[in-house]
């Protein structure tokens, strides 16, 4: 349905768009990498990469029809599937391992996940973070953690609001440390307190697709993602490279923060024992999450979803 | 050529309703000069409009040309109380303003012809070398000559004149007058023409309306009979134009025949 | 020869038209999403809305006053600030060309970019929020009141200054109240950009009123809910423009309109 | 007796105190950012704004580019739809209280909330950041136009009937031109707005623009970076606005200010 | 009371300069009406305009009471040639509208005594019944006697008065020209007074100035010897009046005695 002619003049290559899940941070390099080393071109993809503005955005537009393909937090996905049912599916992992945390700055009052009972922590509302922290707080322990107040604010601001001292911590993805970092004027080193210590089960950022797309040509998609993929490879395996890369196409992108922020996913791609293939989708590890939600009671009513209906098992790489 | 059955107009307005006119059976023939005279807000101005068609009449018929009225005309031109001009149009594009509105519908004469046209009236009212400037740039007296050549431009065959003169000296006053005879004359026009001044009103009018205080009634008609063309300034038939003008003050003077009426319509508009 | 209908001048049509414009839109609304067929996760249709709004018709009426509130404060301290900034720049031509880049400047600023430093500056009270409406909609305000108060007529200018009135005679018995029909445009521009202020003002920082409402709601796709949170929005924004409206007729009774 | 001085009346003077006001509004920005020793993440000196600028003035410039043509393209959308929906309003009583609520409807929509709706409809191109242009910055070019030709003296409405003008000859040849001032202060609330509504637009789904650097910025807390991309914004806000005050200038010599 | 030493007056607009009025030397004595009569045009409400301190003049000097003009003054009222009403201000409040900006200043009247006088001028100009109408309810003359009454609130020491009665009819004319004179004897007020009526200018003055056409420059000053009170009404000296005007008429109407410069100030105007 894609034949559209490719940019480039060549007639063979199938029009491609593709959504980053936020802008062009240095997490999102890997699909610069594969565009540069031909990866997509190789598979038969002309692919336009467009920055991403979250995954509820990039979820309508791949479910719109304006983006083929899109990166968004799978949690998220989850969340905004069980509330409206939308025709996108997953097809493959970036991360294995969810990068959402708290994150504060040390000399502060949170050094611990203990010490977050009682305390503000900002964030955007209804993000990951926020709708994981009683499962988090749980799994960790922490005494009552039914005290911690969230105060909403969006994601550009949090690292100002926590330097400023307005909040006392923020949700935050892991490689948004040294963005936190740098924003602080003292220059303190942050607290992270990624959920993913606590629950392994949670998947960071995830590949999406249209539906239609993976059920009428499931090579086509299996081709992108593992062109995708390989990109994601080659980046974890030479950030700096990768980081180079990703500034040729956004000259705001340092090099030095995007390597740091790639070292930074490196483990959450592929954490310590992970053996699977990269991109996996484990489908009982989708159960165990959707269970948790439901008993979290982000999705309601209980058995609403299905994995099957936001994962296309068939499609991912498999372990 | 225009024809009043029992017209009346009451105005309602925020303090009660206020009867201008009231009553008025008018005809004016074809190429007749007409002038209108009465004191200060009785209904002259509302009587004009009410001709024109840019006001309904509360009750009674009006007829122009045989037809009723429903609306403004184009073979009827109005020239206002207060000048009017478009404040950002040159004293030329102003007197055009007309001939742009009929656009290409009235093509007896072509744009160059009504430009020469314009020129030859702003001469005649003495306003050459000011075709370029723009209204707030002219004296009282010279905005209301632009508008008199506003009015002039198209020819009209029925011409309604509210206070014309009113803001020019006594010999422009003069010179206008009789040009204004004169056109009349020429081009068959018939003309309505209000005025505070009773000896212009002799010496224009072929009739003299009079109307009574407000709210405006027909007092009198008068006949001028004194051969055309006439002259103020030539002092002709100077004894007759007295006479007739201290006959005319008179029916201003008198009392309204109806006073207590009157009274009742102020406190109406007192209400 | 203006002849005035039922619909053109009764009282009651003054009022059916507008709902009758309202709910033909409305219509269109749920029409379109049906033709079109247009996915839900996309534009739900007015249905949908109504039943998400009866869900918690407490809660969001609730929000709603919030948001009301924080409109109509920040309203009135733009009144507050805006014509004496206007009145500045009538008075003196020296003061307009210092003060205009400034407030341009001001003006332009993305105001979601400026959001977070409210709170930062003034916490996560009403404070912020009201500031927020403020710079929102300060300017239509301003420039509404010195160009209209500039284009009073020479002639009433110059009798005021045949009387010997002073500056602020003029300024205040003249070229305000002529202005005020200009003023009432630039309110009512004005007062549909306070609501818009007081939303992105809940962007950030906020637990409550209809901006907190849909965003939360936006970001978990909720689509049902941003709808009801925007509708409620917009009948707030029509509330408050035709306060405007009915102020107007009954402060300017001379200032007919007329067509 | 109004005496004029240099300040007043010369032409340099013209440009020169608006850049004094600029720069002393800079001084104050510099100032205040020493005094009260406020953190650059918050609010950067303009010295690291200008030196950010520096860094990549090109990339920067290109960017600003992208976003005037998205103003300018939207802001001559929003003229050609804004004129004949206000002609029609004044046209008819019955036309205006049916369009107004609906227009106030979409007029109070949070921007923000339907970027995402249009990208999906239009793509990825310069029409849905036009559309939001459009939807931004209507309403005031609507409501001016229409009020300042609903204001037009009813002597001069009158002479013109006298005429028997034509309803269109009424419109374009009296009332039209009557409200040029009046539209153009509408045009100048619109023009500010329009360029806020491309930076929204370009907060979705767009690759270039000054919206998406203060965006990509903000949220990698290079605020120096963030505020170039908003100078830059005020700037062409400033230009914009100013162009239109020329324009003005030139189209109405006879729409005279007096003061 | 008034002096102007060479006074004159250039208008600059985009289509070239344009020459008001010329070398004007006047001198108005404490208590004397001077009317002022000259073709439209010719500079009349530019002289008053620039007595009222409401335009530096471009050359000369202009003292009142002794003092050079450097603005308007509050003991000197200024009637304009167009009624100027503030239109959102009924008629009373309009005629109250000059002691409204005396406000505290002026304590000479309490404020119930000044609503007593401005309903007192009302009647005596017939408006009784309309004070509390708007401007636009009103007809043109009626707009004019508001405006008068207002110059009369405060009873001014000097009053420059640009045709006030232009637009009023011969019988209100001549009432209020009566009272006007009473009003300036018994207030011992220094009238400078515009008409384009003749007989109104020698019926009225002490001494009628006369300006020739465009530039504005003085022609010649009428002294006026006929005993007050005067009324055209009561056909008293109706000879002497007749035989001044007759002259003033001619002096009118003779061609302007530097026609080149005029020309010039014409040629200026189309530049
Ligand atoms: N604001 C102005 N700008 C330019 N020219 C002006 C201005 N005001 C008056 N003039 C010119 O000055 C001359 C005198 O005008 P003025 O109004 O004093 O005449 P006037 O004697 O009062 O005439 P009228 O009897 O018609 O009222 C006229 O030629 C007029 O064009
Ligand atoms: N639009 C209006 N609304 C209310 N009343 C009006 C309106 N126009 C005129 N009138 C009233 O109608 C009456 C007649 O007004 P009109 O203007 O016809 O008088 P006029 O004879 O022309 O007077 P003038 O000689 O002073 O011009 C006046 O009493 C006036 O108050
Ligand atoms: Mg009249
Ligand atoms: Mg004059």
């Amino acid at each position: 349905n894609n034949d559209k002619a490719g940019q480039n003049g060549d007639e063979s290559l199938q029009k491609i768009t593709y959504l980053t899940s936020f802008n062009t941070f240095g997490r999102e390099a890997y699909a610069y990498v594969a565009l540069e080393k031909g990866y997509f071109k190789d598979a038969g993809f002309d692919v336009t990469i467009k920055p991403g503005s979250g995954t509820v955005d990039v979820l309508k537009l791949v479910a719109g029809g304006q983006a083929d393909y899109g990166i968004g937090d799978f949690t998220a996905i989850l969340i905004t599937m069980g509330k409206q049912k939308m025709p996108v599916t997953t097809v493959g992992m970036i991360h294995q391992r969810s990068m959402a945390a708290i994150v504060a700055l040390k000399g502060g009052s949170i050094n611990t996940p203990q010490d977050l009972a009682g305390k503000k922590i900002g964030d955007q509302p209804g993000s990951t973070n926020t709708v994981m922290f009683p499962l988090y707080a749980k799994a960790a322990g922490i005494k009552g953690w039914e005290t911690t107040k969230f105060v909403p604010s969006p994601p550009p601001a949090l690292p100002q609001l926590l330097a400023a001292g307005t909040v006392d911590g923020i949700g935050q993805f892991v490689v948004g440390v040294p963005t936190v970092e740098k924003a602080d004027p003292k220059h303190r080193q942050a607290v992270v307190l990624p959920y993913g210590d606590k629950l392994p089960d949670l998947y960071g950022n995830a590949i999406i697709t249209r539906s239609d797309l993976a059920k009428d040509h499931p090579d086509q998609v299996k081709k992108f993602t593992s062109a995708l993929l390989k990109g994601l490879q080659d980046t974890i395996n030479d950030p700096e490279g990768a980081a180079k890369i990703l500034q040729k196409y956004d000259p705001k992108r340092t090099v030095d923060g995007s390597v740091a922020e790639l070292n930074l996913m490196k483990p959450y791609v592929k954490p310590d024992g992970f053996t699977g293939e990269l991109g996996e989708a484990d489908g009982e590890r989708v159960e165990r999450i959707l269970k948790a939600l439901e008993n979290a009671g982000e999705i309601k009513p209980a058995g609403s979803l299905n994995p099957a209906d936001v994962v296309d098992r068939d499609l991912a790489p498999k372990g | 050529m225009i024809r009043l059955d029992g017209v009346g107009q009451v105005f309602e307005g925020r303090g009660g309703s206020i009867q201008a006119v009231d009553g008025i059976d008018l005809h004016v023939q074809e190429n007749e000069f007409v002038t209108l005279i009465g004191r200060s807000g009785c209904g002259k101005s509302t009587l004009l409009r009410l001709i024109a068609g840019l006001l309904p009449p509360t009750y009674g018929a009006i007829e122009v040309a045989g037809e009723p009225v429903t609306g403004p005309r184009r073979d009827v031109s109005f020239m206002f109380q207060r000048p009017a001009l478009l404040p950002w149009r040159s004293v030329l594009s102003n007197v055009l303003l007309p001939v742009e509105i009929s656009g290409g519908k009235d093509k007896s004469k072509d744009k160059a012809a009504y430009r020469e046209r314009a020129h030859e009236l702003l001469e005649l009212v003495g306003l050459t070398g000011f075709e370029r400037r723009l209204p707030h740039e002219l004296s009282g007296g010279m905005q209301q000559r632009v508008s008199l050549c506003r009015s002039l431009i198209r020819d009209p065959k029925v011409m309604l004149m509210d206070e014309p003169f009113s803001a020019l000296d006594a010999l422009t006053r003069t010179e206008l007058s009789e040009e204004l005879q004169r056109i009349q004359m020429e081009l068959a026009t018939t003309i309505v023409f209000v005025t505070h001044s009773i000896e212009e009103a002799v010496l224009l009018a072929d009739r003299v309306v009079v109307l009574s205080p407000r709210p405006g009634r027909l007092r009198e008609i008068v006949e001028i009979d004194i051969p055309r063309p006439r002259s103020l300034g030539q002092n002709a038939h100077l004894t007759e134009v007295a006479q007739i003008s201290g006959r005319l003050h008179g029916l201003l003077s008198e009392k309204s025949p109806l006073p207590e009426q009157e009274q009742d319509s102020l406190s109406e508009g007192r209400r | 020869m203006t002849k005035r209908s039922w619909l053109t001048s009764s009282r009651s049509a003054a009022i059916l038209l507008p709902v009758l414009g309202l709910f033909a839109a409305l219509g269109l609304w749920w029409l379109a999403v049906i033709v079109f067929s247009i996915e839900p996760f996309l534009l739900p249709t007015p249905g949908d809305v109504v039943t998400t709004f009866f869900d918690q018709p407490g809660y969001l009426l609730q929000q709603t006053g919030v948001s009301f509130l924080e409109t109509v404060g920040g309203f009135l301290l733009s009144i507050v600030t805006g014509l004496p900034i206007a009145f500045l720049i009538v008075r003196s031509v020296i003061v307009e060309r210092l003060l205009y880049p400034l407030l341009l400047a001001v003006n332009s600023i993305p105001k979601i970019a400026v959001a977070p430093l409210l709170v930062v500056w003034m916490g996560f009270g009403s404070w912020p929020k009201a500031v927020m409406v403020l710079l929102v909609c300060f300017f239509p305000i301003v420039i509404s009141t010195a160009s209209g108060m500039k284009s009073t007529p020479a002639e009433l200018v110059e009798l005021l200054r045949s009387l010997d009135a002073t500056k602020s005679q003029e300024f205040f018995r003249l070229r305000f109240v002529h202005a005020l029909p200009q003023i009432f445009t630039g309110l009512k521009v004005a007062i549909s950009l306070a609501v818009i202020g007081s939303v992105i003002a809940e962007f950030v920082g906020a637990t409550g009123g209809l901006g907190y409402v849909i965003q939360s709601s936006g970001s978990s796709a909720d689509t049902a809910l941003a709808f009801a949170g925007i509708t409620l929005l917009s009948i707030m924004s029509i509330v408050l423009f035709y306060g405007l409206v009915l102020l107007e007729h009954y402060l300017l009774p001379w200032a007919r309109e007329n067509r």
